[in-house]
């Protein structure tokens, strides 16, 4: 079967959440890969919001994090103080889903400005809770669209969210591994522990590993055992397509 | 026995005109959910000046009272149009000083809501552990450590903040200020504890019988509110849970208004300075659209709070 | 797309099995309201040993646990049987160290609160204002100070407590165990949060769309719970707001059950040995009693939470 | 007409609530004061319980601080994080009412042991919300029944909910004048600032301040200007008896 870039991206990450009790999930792709996830892989996942909403039973597919088809039929609605306090920092999520204008080798991020943050060529949104999901999630899962030299930098203009490996220079003790898992249009990169760089784990069908090299800002290495990703099942997409966005409000 | 609870009901003009003045720090907070747009509007109305803004999600509001010129600086943790886009004016004024300088101090979400608990708490910090390896306290000397005085572990703090006055917007008041919120609660409760002053501005002011027939939704209690405002719709173009949806066009329409000075300054003059109030601001939006916002019933299951027999 | 919640429901014979080992920090929340009566008899009646007990008012459930020997130390704000007298077996152990010494160490109330915050929070310390100028310090090397960072003033802190088990007591919960409660709400979802392992029992398991038509009402959500137990009644001699009242006349009588440490050991053994589960202590209470405790009502207003059409 | 010793306490009590808009009460004769100056002297005040009630509106005279018919009708109910960090610490009670078993001359209150903390020949309840009321409220009132040397000390056995002057000694800047008003059932002892001794400011009719003095166990300082207490109007006792307390729970 055919797909396009978002049903690639979408299934490839609700595969990454087998196993998983709790996500911490933003709008989009995210949000798809959390709701097959709940048909496939991990029906018993609970979905997180920044908002505050835990277990949500939208009867739309929701356009904001805040969205009300979140909240009515949710399980659990906190305020931000018990989400970001208790929920977040409180160690209860295993996976949280970022993105970010630039990640470097190490998984850190990006949101706040390109240029200088005094003056900056671009001012972005910011931090939002990136920081917080960075920093007190098991582990952090990065959904990038475009796979370009522009967002895979050697040097970040600015670090937002930072990794386990900033914090440990500057000698606090990190709670969750950070980012393990970069799931882009070209493929997958991956990462375990603090002190490792993220590296090529698995190509889509049909690109190469110098196609990703080319396309990231530093020397990406390339683990050994490089596989291929398989590609979506027609099982993945007719769940995707027919029972998770029937309005293709995120699948173009 | 029962205590005869005081009236603090008023329009938003005179809440605005007695609890909001020049060189005031102001939080008007609501995250996605309730947001206080009619009184930001009517803030702009005033032509307040010199005002330090507190809000988590600086949005569509924010950039309406920069363009204004009511802004000196911005506290903030997420200056963005949502997903939908930009905000131009903002972004001119940090990027360009266009039309002049924006001050702005950037913390996290939840160092923002830390913020809040300490000065809601009266403490002079509160630690989190948000901060460790980021570039952000290199530019905000605002965020600090503390060493723990337990195991010596060193975490960060970020100092209260204390508005001259908080306000937000919500579903349900009685007339002495008991808020009742449902939905996204986010932080509205911290911010009106952490202000010298607190406005809440509702959806109805209700009968006393129904805020009291249920306590535990009543999340910001008489004593900390000065002024209650009723003002429906209040909260367009961000919704009220159970009264009306997000105009999510409105939203994506921003990001093209807010590009150009112009038309934003346009934008303004016919939808707040040509409106009286917020009254009028619905109503020039006219029922057809307020009919595409509606939503159905979705209703809770009482509890029961028992009767002593 | 909704996710299939898990089912976490079980007895308190096997939550307690499962969760409650020898030398274990469980805490026990519920401040006079909702207080987890019969998980601490059951505690008693599978024979646990050298438990740290936690719980803000330590009453009558601590005054029995102490009574049958679990507990090797507790940590408390308040040691009393709220208004109707003492606890005999307290008293006995901390002034008397009869018939063994009492690792006794204490808070007070917010002091304790702050305890569960930093736990819940993940975080090394909490900073209040309580305790500048008591003797408390003095007694307890648990409260320590912090200087602020920026103004240079000092501030006491507390450590955090995590404890090995939390139990609390609520009205209502999904089989996944989000758990609603109203009434006083106390300090029960910072005591499960701040919990490696956190066992909710309930009046009333009830279908997922009676918790669902009410999300705000969930205070503690289920991915922070690992056992759900039904046990009506659960809570006596305590209340359940909306269910049971309280039973004062039993508040009184145990000021006299437990000044004499045969008659203290006579009760435990018709009531909580000689009764299987809590099922047959409360039959065994009789309905007569029940009567006597039963409530009117007194519905909440219910709120929309809207529905998109 | 006549009164009782706890008729007249509560009605004193009651009536140092004029103009205050909130109280922090007990149960006993403290809500017995609130519910009284509803009626009279301030019929605003909002009364807040330890418990998490703010303004209650009970069916009958509560039993305890958190008894049910407090919170059937109440405006709020509060977690006691919001209640003991917000409103209390918050600085939001204008008067707290508090209890001892000891009271010193500045007013430092003893509620955990008499004798040793570590061997006491009288274990007591202990802390609970006293430590926070003393150092968060505006001012407190203190109610004591008994007034004599064995409560009224020269030397507290241990100093469980300090006054300003304790907490300035150790270099803390306190928030709250501390105890500003003893009713007992010889007098009213009262104090300003920290710095402050309590003084005798009044004395119920036919006490003199001689015996006052006889039941105190420190020097008491007399006010220049020693008042004697008006007795309970025949108002004041109408409405305790048949409005605030038809029951007779307290008033005996």
């Amino acid at each position: 079967m055919e797909y396009t870039s978002s049903e690639l991206l979408a299934v490839v990450a609700s595969r990454e959440l087998a196993g998983r009790r709790t996500v911490f999930a933003g709008i989009g792709l995210p949000t798809l890969a959390a709701s097959l996830a709940h048909l496939t892989v991990a029906p018993e996942l609970e979905t997180v919001y920044e908002s505050g909403v835990c277990g949500a039973h939208p009867s739309h597919l929701p356009q904001t994090i805040a969205d009300a088809v979140l909240i009515t039929g949710a399980e659990a609605v906190l305020s931000m103080p018990a989400l970001f306090g208790y929920v977040l920092q409180g160690g209860h999520i295993d996976v949280g889903f970022l993105g970010a204008a630039q990640i470097d080798r190490w998984g850190n991020l990006n949101s706040s400005v390109i240029g200088d943050w005094h003056s900056p060529t671009a001012r972005l949104p910011g931090p939002g809770g990136a920081m917080e999901v960075m920093a007190n999630a098991r582990e952090v899962f990065v959904v990038m669209r475009r796979h370009d030299r522009r967002s895979f930098v050697d040097e970040l203009d600015f670090c937002t969210s930072p990794g386990p490996d900033r914090a440990l220079a500057e000698g606090f003790r990190p709670f969750g591994a950070g980012v393990t898992r970069v799931v882009t249009e070209l493929g997958i990169l991956g990462r375990t522990a603090p002190g490792d760089e993220l590296r090529l784990v698995a190509v889509h069908p049909g690109v190469t590993a110098a196609r990703v090299r080319e396309a990231t800002g530093w020397e990406l290495a390339v683990a050994d055992d490089l596989t291929t990703v398989e590609p979506p099942s027609a099982g993945e997409l007719r769940l995707l397509r027919d029972d998770v966005d029937p309005a293709r409000v995120y699948l173009r | 026995m029962p205590r005869s609870t005081p009236d603090k009901t008023t329009t938003l003009r005179e809440a605005v005109a007695a609890h909001v003045r020049d060189g005031d720090t102001v939080s008007l907070e609501g995250f996605t959910h309730l947001i206080p747009t009619a009184a930001g509007h009517e803030i702009i109305r005033q032509g307040r000046r010199d005002l330090t803004l507190v809000r988590m999600t600086a949005d569509i509001v924010t950039d309406q009272l920069l363009a204004a010129g009511c802004v000196r600086a911005l506290v903030s943790s997420f200056v963005g149009n949502s997903s939908a886009g930009s905000l131009g004016e903002l972004r001119r004024r940090v990027e360009h000083a266009d039309p002049e300088p924006l001050e702005f101090e950037e913390y996290s979400h939840y160092g923002m809501v830390c913020r809040y608990l300490a000065g809601a708490q009266r403490l002079p910090f509160y630690p989190l552990h948000s901060y460790a390896g980021s570039d952000l306290p290199r530019v905000n000397p605002g965020i600090r450590t503390v060493t723990s005085p337990y195991a010596g572990e060193r975490v960060h703090v970020v100092p209260p903040v204390n508005p001259d006055v908080t306000i937000v917007h919500a579903q349900r008041a009685d007339r002495a200020g008991n808020t009742q919120i449902w939905g996204l609660t986010g932080v509205q409760a911290e911010a009106v504890f952490a202000a010298r002053t607190a406005v809440v501005v509702v959806e109805e002011v209700v009968a006393d019988g129904v805020v009291r027939s249920d306590p535990n939704r009543t999340l910001i209690p008489a004593h900390a509110v000065d002024a209650v405002v009723e003002c429906p719709r209040g909260a367009h173009p961000s919704f009220a849970q159970g009264y009306y949806d997000r105009d999510n066009d409105f939203y994506r329409e921003w990001s093209a208004i807010s590009a150009k000075p112009d038309r934003l300054r346009a934008w303004l003059a016919e939808w707040v300075y040509g409106t009286a109030d917020h009254g009028e601001y619905v109503t020039k939006l006219g029922e057809g659209h307020w009919a595409g916002l509606a939503v159905g019933e979705a209703l809770s299951t009482p509890v029961n709070y028992g009767r002593r027999l």
